[in-house]
């Protein structure tokens, strides 16, 4: 098959990036957050910026409290870029650092960022993460970066991208095969992580991936739903006392 | 996961994988047109997974490691592995830190000031060796071999041989493979109910109707990755099935929050708690009568025994409502299979042994032993070295007490920070005249050693590991070096070898590798094929691939041997403390950031929050909001936690989910040393232990402490991440 | 000198009259200096902070998650509005011809260009990354790409600079023929520098024709462009889905804020012009009457639609913005209290009263609560909003540091300096305005009075 | 016009100047070429008649209809050439361009304002024109524009009769 071939037949496939997590899976262990950090070169900050909002996790599990003792219930629900479709933070900034990419992705361009914060603030969600400092990794921790993505330098808006370097890289991969990608071929670190296997990725423009399946469970729903954002982040509605036999 | 990982095995062979990888050299600061492609055949921007094993906790997953362009990237799971299935915790996403830690130790250094003052100065490894040598010969010469004390955590494979085998050269019976977290007391048990003395693995995937007394499985206990696959299983993977989960515990746990139900039993209590719902389950008749069959077993004379376990006293002494454990005692009795779970807070009471045996006789009267979704025991894993016992620790610190011991070889265990200090085997431990640590990191036993001689951190190690559970017969995950040694270490393997060799006598002989690595293959070998052989460079190459030997039989449904088990009353638990100046349980518990704290050191993991307070770097007291509010304490003031053996102050946490005369703090933090990211973070509550035993069977009871809070200030320099008020409101969300 | 002595405008007279509005331009003293050192070096200060704080990053200032804008916003909300009413109330009084204006415009019109030129640099001071500010303009260039016109934040850099400029024009315009004054009355390079500025003006009937038509044009054009910078810097916020921002009230709301602090701003200099300058003669009870029937309308304006904005959140009781609204009550109890009473209950009843109106340290201590009430309201939409977001997990709280402080302070002593600068260098009151109210002014007899007439063009 | 020249004279007051101005008229000269040179405005016809149309509204009337065509072409033009999506707004979306079109058609209508000003009132200037300082502090200065010779002797002759404190002709310094 010829180079234009394989091009046209890439271009003809539709991909639109989506993401279930079944709260009733998640145990709020945590795994993603560092495994986050790990592929995305995400800086820690120490206690003290941590206490004032500077923590720059990608992806955070939120615990919310329910009842009082003894009839209390400890709630998770892992929190990261929902990747909206009418993302409330993209049309507010002013150079276009935050626009939406062709597959669906709220895509954050670094280098562009003049640190506004103007899309932190409309982010429902507030996943965006602002690098307030420089970020440090002291040697050698440095050595561990990932050559794959940026490290992002102080004044400029960050957030997950869906590990958007992975699914580049499977993207060229099945383009150099002359066939889509396929599903379950791309994994976001947090995914891939997992233990509980509470996250699936997939292209839910494909009705035959399992995420696509998973999208439609009657126990979905999308966080905040109400304001109209349109996520690509499904969550799948965890259990309680009432789900018991 | 359904696919196949795109080309993980296109790990490239990796005989020499650690020589191989020659571009983490400094002084790249010119842009060099890539023309010539390197020796090693790494290619800039194209990454290579090698296979390796996770060492941080005692579970030991398989993992992948990302390599690009020479240096460690990125941690995944082995998805060959059974015990993990291509997934990771967090403590293994996290190793990576351990390799690039600012703060290791990166040649051989020789002390220089006080002891204990951590002032070192750099040495080389000729010099280093030549002390240690030094030291052993001395001794032995003396005739006092006997006076060596060598500390490990439980070893596992050709380390544990290696270990074993110095040791009997050397001639000092003196190794001791204790901390804190042992399995000691479940093997105890499990003898006495099921006649295995192994730690069963827990078929969760299968199971229908989870009860965990005090298990925290999903973080901790045993191999949290594994189960923590299961539980995922467990509640969604069946079309129609959602297994439930019930906890019972003072405090809730990660795990906990993820039960449908939380029982917050008294403290102590849980034995009786099993106890009664075995009555019960026999009073209306649901217990498996195949298996009474099988262990010969009476339920009338069973019955008889239980007789002090009625329902109205059982709730008394648990604090539960009747209802409550009618309902789950008829659920965990009928929603086939079930399987119950005990976990440390319940065996470290002093009536441990009792309950472990309690609930496990619970499980054997339904029928949960050897069944699926039930408790397994299979063939124990071949090259799982075993533990010392408590008895052993203590008769160890009374040895040091009477200066029985002139030289100690610290490994990979830090004993000075993870034992409370109710033993007194941090004085004592002062008293050893030298002292030799192979702690790459200055960690807190480091700081008190005479000599270290650090050792690679795992990602530049060869080496095996068998792992906890799930391994269901031959499971052994092979370590090897993923990237070029960053200093000037030196394996440990190789380093006791050298001194195996350098000793007067028989060292040679009975240790007749050319190094570490060698031995290594020598006993996969063995694994292989019984032979004393080599493994075969292209057997070997397949194994590095693989990540392992991965020989997993069928699980061996072992139905349980032992005949004529009875139950056995649980006694009164005892508490050090009495109620009126100390009216607090205290219990400890081991984080599921940082675990017992060997993991405390990475920063990653220090602003990962803990899943329950989302606290970050440090350590917190959780109080139950009414007992806060009685003590006027808010969230965040500083607070005075003292027991009858020490205080420690440290923030409080106002813990909805808590018993009310319960108070909790995580373990691990409040480090001297261990580099700057653990270093004096957080307070170490194992000061405040008691050392209460279970006399019986001289078996710890750290759980066995009261204590008592007093304010300080409302100056306690906590950091959670949840908002304190927001987490109340997850209503806002409409989640 | 008196302007109320009933003799015809003759020469010496207007020397007077120049001489008195042109007493801000004599060379200064050992004071002005002293003052305008200690603004410089408050300036200098807030420069070395800005410094450090792009040195460092922007986390030495207080911001965080979920408060991503702080003081610099409050800041930049709070000049913007002291800018408006400077045109806009003397662009509203030359259009109503309403005489007493004349010795108010100057000053108005100059507070106006200061404090523009105060609140745009703190959009810059608040970038993560002010070095790009190239970013913002759209300029052809490598990257191929343009500003995106579709944000609040680029339509509010096109209206500030339409502001600037527009304000700017308007108090040359004004200024024009006493340029051509100060001309004939300076010498050495002041004479030169004055030239240029005056371009040959020399006030033939025909120059003074054009001037006055298009002083009305320029007042009708500017009031628009008035009205649509504050709206837009109010659609910075309520273009956002921030529970407590996305409102449909908030640009009126804004534009009569603005008006509300303006008004208040332009007599707190006018006390102090009177004060600094001794032009108690021209600046008389009577300004400050009507200045303070102004400032009472604005203020029942402001707080209709205070009320307005309040009783809908509180009718619907969304949980979300009932939250917000419950925690700024709970945390900013003493900030609200204070807003309120600064701006309805304290300056409402005061100003009914004319003795007060017309009571010149009564007016200063209202239009100085007026303005802290003002900048308070700022500072409680923005903070107290961001901390109770959406998502409850990720609330948190605002401190501001030294960083931003100094800045905020150091931008009141450089508007302070920039108008200390202006009066030094230009009538602080318009010469021309003023000889024109006293060309139109006349006598006639009215049964046995004698009254003050004013000619008019109509 | 090279041969004509502008004599200034200056008066104490209004009244003088206004008879002044009425002499020159009554004496043969245009109301077009005698005008008034003060320090502060006069309703027209109280000294001088100014007869001139203005164009002023219309000049800023073009200024603001160029600046709106302008901002259309600047917000919509570049979205469309560089058409890259945020959030569910259109690549020309309407309201965004509204607001960019207002803004500048203000600007250039203020600017064109400004312009057209100086442009009906022949400034910039820096061409010695007669002028006087005195004007400045108060006089009343009545200019007329005369042909060289037996006009210019009969203009200054008419200033002086009127009363005027001085006399300036063109050029001089």
């Amino acid at each position: 098959m010829s180079m234009k071939d394989t091009d046209k037949k890439e271009r003809a496939v539709k991909y639109k990036w989506g993401m279930v997590i079944d709260l009733d899976r998640c145990t709020g262990c945590g795994a993603c957050v560092v495994a986050c950090h790990a592929e995305n070169n995400v800086p820690f900050v120490g206690k003290e910026l941590s206490g004032y909002g500077r923590a720059m996790h990608w992806i955070r599990i939120e615990r919310y409290w329910e009842g009082e003792y003894p009839h209390v219930r400890a709630r998770f629900i892992p929190v990261l870029c929902q990747q909206c479709n009418n993302a409330p933070c993209e049309p507010v900034c002013p150079v276009y650092a935050s626009y939406h990419n062709a597959e669906g992705l709220n895509a954050q361009v670094y280098n562009r960022c003049v640190g506004t914060r103007y899309c932190a603030n409309n982010c429902p969600y507030s996943v965006r993460v602002f690098n307030f400092f420089e970020p440090s990794f002291p040697e050698p921790l440095d050595q561990q970066l990932s050559p794959d993505v940026t490290v992002r330098t102080k004044g400029v808006m960050e957030k997950c991208t869906f590990c958007i370097q992975r699914i580049r890289r499977a993207k060229e991969t099945a383009r150099l095969d002359g066939r889509a990608v396929r599903d379950g071929e791309i994994q976001p670190a947090c995914a891939q992580t997992c233990p509980p296997d509470a996250i699936i990725f997939g292209n839910l423009a494909d009705p035959k991936s399992r995420v696509f399946r998973f999208s439609k469970s009657p126990r979905r729903f999308r966080l905040i739903e109400d304001l109209g954002t349109d996520p690509s982040v499904i969550y799948l509605k965890g259990g309680g006392h009432e789900h018991v036999r | 996961m359904g696919i196949k990982r795109r080309k993980f095995l296109q790990l490239t062979g990796l005989t020499a994988a650690g020589t191989m990888l020659s571009s983490c050299g400094k002084g790249t600061e010119k842009l060099i047109p890539f023309l010539i492609p390197p020796d090693d055949g790494s290619i800039p921007g194209v990454a290579n997974y090698f296979a390796s094993a996770c060492r941080q906790c005692p579970a030991g997953c398989g993992i992948l490691v990302r390599v690009a362009e020479g240096r460690a990237k990125k941690i995944e799971g082995n998805p060959l592995h059974p015990v993990n299935k291509g997934k990771i915790c967090a403590r293994g996403q996290a190793a990576l830190q351990d390799l690039y830690h600012p703060d290791r130790v990166r040649q051989p250094m020789k002390r220089v000031g006080a002891k204990g003052s951590g002032e070192f100065t750099p040495i080389s490894w000729d010099e280093g060796l030549s002390l240690l040598l030094e030291q052993l010969n001395d001794l032995k010469k003396q005739g006092h071999a006997d006076r060596l004390l060598f500390m490990t955590p439980r070893l596992q494979g050709t380390l544990s041989e290696l270990v074993w085998s110095f040791m009997s050269v050397y001639g000092s019976p003196h190794h001791l493979a204790y901390e804190m977290l042992n399995t000691e007391s479940y093997e105890q048990a499990n003898v006495a109910v099921c006649g295995r003395g192994d730690v069963p693995d827990y078929d969760l995937e299968k199971t229908q109707y989870l009860l965990s007394f005090g298990a925290d499985f999903l973080e901790t206990y045993l191999s949290p990755v594994r189960y923590g696959n299961a539980f995922g299983k467990m509640r969604q993977s069946r079309p129609t099935i959602r297994g439930a989960f019930t906890y019972v515990g003072a405090r809730m746990s990660m795990t906990a929050a993820s039960a449908d139900r939380w029982l917050p039993v008294n403290v102590g209590q849980e034995g009786v708690l099993a106890l009664g719902m075995a009555r019960l389950i026999l009073e209306q008749g649901l217990y498996s009568r195949e298996m009474v069959k099988n262990v010969e077993g009476n339920p009338e004379v069973w019955m008889k025994k239980l007789s002090d376990y009625d329902l109205h006293s059982v709730a008394e002494r648990t604090g539960l409502a009747p209802e409550e454990i009618t309902s789950i005692a008829r659920d965990f009795a009928t929603i086939q299979p079930s399987l119950a779970l005990v976990g440390d807070s319940v065996v470290f009471q002093s009536n441990g042994q009792d309950a472990v045996q309690a609930i496990q006789f619970l499980n054997l009267l339904v029928g949960n032993v050897g069944q699926p979704g039930g408790l397994l025991f299979c063939s124990p894993p071949v090259g799982q070295g075993s533990t010392s016992s408590f008895a052993n620790l203590l008769s160890k610190v009374d040895a040091l007490e009477r200066d029985e011991f002139h030289l100690a070889l610290v490994y990979r265990t830090n004993p000075v920070h993870g034992l409370p200090s109710a033993i007194r085997f941090q004085e004592a431990f002062k008293r050893v005249p030298f002292v030799v640590s192979f702690s790459s990191i200055m960690d807190d036993t480091a700081m008190h050693a005479d000599l270290i001689l650090p050792d690679h951190t795992d990602l530049e190690s060869w080496g095996d590991v068998v792992p906890w559970v799930g391994a269901h017969s031959q499971v052994t995950g092979i370590l090897q070096p993923v990237v070029n040694p960053l200093y000037d270490t030196r394996s440990f393997g190789d380093v006791l070898l050298a001194a195996a060799r350098g000793l007067d006598g028989e060292g040679e002989k009975v240790l007749p590798y050319k190094n570490y690595l060698d031995m290594l293959k020598q006993r996969v070998q063995r694994l292989i094929d019984g032979s004393s052989d080599t493994a075969s460079e292209k057997n070997w190459v397949e194994i590095l691939q693989r990540g392992g030997l991965f020989e997993q039989e069928e699980a061996v449904l072992d139905v349980p041997q032992k005949k004529g088990v009875s139950p056995v009353p649980v006694r009164e638990p005892y508490f050090e403390g009495n109620k009126e100046a100390y009216p607090f349980h205290l219990a400890l518990f081991a984080s599921p950031v940082i675990y017992d704290g060997r993991n405390a050191h990475l920063p990653w993991l220090q602003e990962m929050p803990d899943p329950m307070t989302t606290a970050v770097w440090g350590a917190w007291v959780e109080i139950n909001p009414k007992t806060a509010e009685s003590l006027g304490i808010k969230h965040g003031d500083l607070v005075m936690v003292e027991s009858t053996q020490g205080s420690v102050q440290v923030p409080a946490v106002i813990f909805p989910a808590i018993r009310p005369d319960t108070v909790a703090i995580p373990m691990g933090q409040g480090h001297h040393g261990m580099g700057r990211y653990a270093d004096k973070v957080g307070v170490n509550p194992l000061g405040l232990l008691a050392p209460v035993m279970d006399k019986e069977h001289v078996l710890p009871a750290w759980g066995a402490t009261r204590v008592r809070l007093t304010r300080i200030s409302d100056k306690g320099d906590l950091t959670v991440m949840g908002h304190p008020e927001g987490s109340y409101r997850g209503e806002l969300l409409e989640i | 000198m008196s302007m109320s002595d009933e003799e015809d405008l003759t020469p010496e007279k207007v020397e007077a009259v120049q001489q008195d509005l042109t007493s801000s331009m004599n060379p200064p003293t050992w004071k002005w200096f002293l003052l305008s050192g200690f603004l410089g070096l408050v300036v200098i200060w807030g420069a070395i902070a800005w410094g450090y704080q792009i040195r460092m990053g922007l986390g030495v200032a207080g911001i965080n998650l979920p408060v991503m804008w702080g003081f610099y916003i409050v800041s930049f909300v709070f000049w913007v509005g002291l800018s408006h009413s400077g045109t806009m109330v003397s662009a509203i009084l030359r259009l109503t011809k309403a005489e007493w204006r004349r010795p108010i415009l100057r000053g108005a019109e100059a507070m106006t260009v200061f404090a523009i030129m105060v609140a745009g640099t703190f959009p810059l001071i608040h970038l993560g990354r002010p070095w790009k500010l190239l970013y913002f303009l759209p300029i052809p260039n490598q990257r191929g790409l343009w500003p995106n016109f579709r944000s609040p934040l680029l339509w509010d850099i096109m209206a500030i600079t339409v502001y600037i400029i527009g304000s700017s024009l308007f108090l040359y315009l004004g200024m024009l023929p006493d340029l051509a004054i100060v001309r004939d009355r300076s010498s050495g390079w002041r004479k030169k520098l004055y030239s240029m500025l005056a371009m040959g003006w020399r006030g033939t009937a025909h120059e003074w024709r054009v001037f006055a038509r298009a002083s009305t044009l320029m007042a009708v054009l500017i009031i628009p462009v008035a009205v649509s910078v504050h709206s837009i810097v109010s659609w910075d916020f309520a273009m956002t889905l921030v529970p407590g921002w996305h409102s449909t009230i908030f640009a009126p709301y804004f534009v009569i804020g603005a008006i509300f602090s303006g008004v208040a701003a332009v007599i707190t200099l006018m006390v102090i012009i009177r004060k600094a300058f001794h032009l108690e003669a021209y600046l008389r009870p009577i300004h400050f009457d009507n200045m303070g029937k102004i400032l009472l309308t604005v203020s029942l304006l402001w707080s209709y639609f205070y009320f307005a904005e309040i009783l809908t959140t509180w009718y619907g009781h969304k949980p979300i913005e009932w939250e917000v609204f419950i925690f700024t009550g709970e945390k900013y109890c003493f900030l609200l209290g204070l807003m309120v009473l600064g701006n309805s209950f304290i300056t409402i009843p005061a100003l009914c009263f004319k003795r007060i109106r017309r009571s010149v340290p009564a007016m200063l201590l209202i239009s100085l609560f007026v303005n802290v009430g003002m900048f308070i309201e700022r500072f409680l939409i923005i903070v107290p909003i961001l901390s109770h977001r959406n998502v409850p997990f990720i609330w948190g709280d605002y401190r501001p540091t030294w960083v931003e402080v100094s800045i905020m302070v150091a931008a009141f002593a450089g508007f302070a300096l920039l108008y200390t600068l202006f009066a030094k260098f230009f009538p602080i009151v318009s010469i021309n305005d003023m000889l024109e109210g006293e060309h139109f002014k006349s006598e006639a007899r009215l049964g046995r009075a004698k009254l003050k007439t004013i000619i008019t063009d109509e | 016009m090279s041969n004509r020249v502008e004599i200034l004279g200056l008066y104490k007051d209004l009244e003088t100047a206004a008879a002044a101005a009425e002499a020159l008229v009554q004496g043969g000269f245009s109301e077009k070429e005698i005008t008034s040179i003060s320090s502060g405005p006069y309703p027209d016809g109280v000294i001088v008649k100014d007869e001139g149309r203005s164009f002023l509204r219309w000049i800023s009337l073009a200024g603001g209809m160029m600046g709106a065509g302008f901002g259309f072409l600047l917000a919509a033009g570049t979205a469309w050439l560089y058409p890259l999506h945020t959030g569910d707004k259109p690549i020309i979306s309407l309201f965004p361009v509204g607001i960019i079109t207002f803004e500048f058609m203000m600007l250039f209508a203020i600017l064109g304002t400004i312009g057209g000003m100086f442009l009906e009132m022949g400034l910039p200037g820096f061409k010695n024109k007669v002028y006087d300082p005195g004007i400045s502090q108060g006089l009343i200065g009545i200019s007329v524009s005369c042909q060289d010779g037996a006009q210019q002797n009969k203009a200054v002759e008419i200033l002086q009769g009127a009363g005027a404190v001085k006399i300036r002709n063109e050029g001089q310094p």
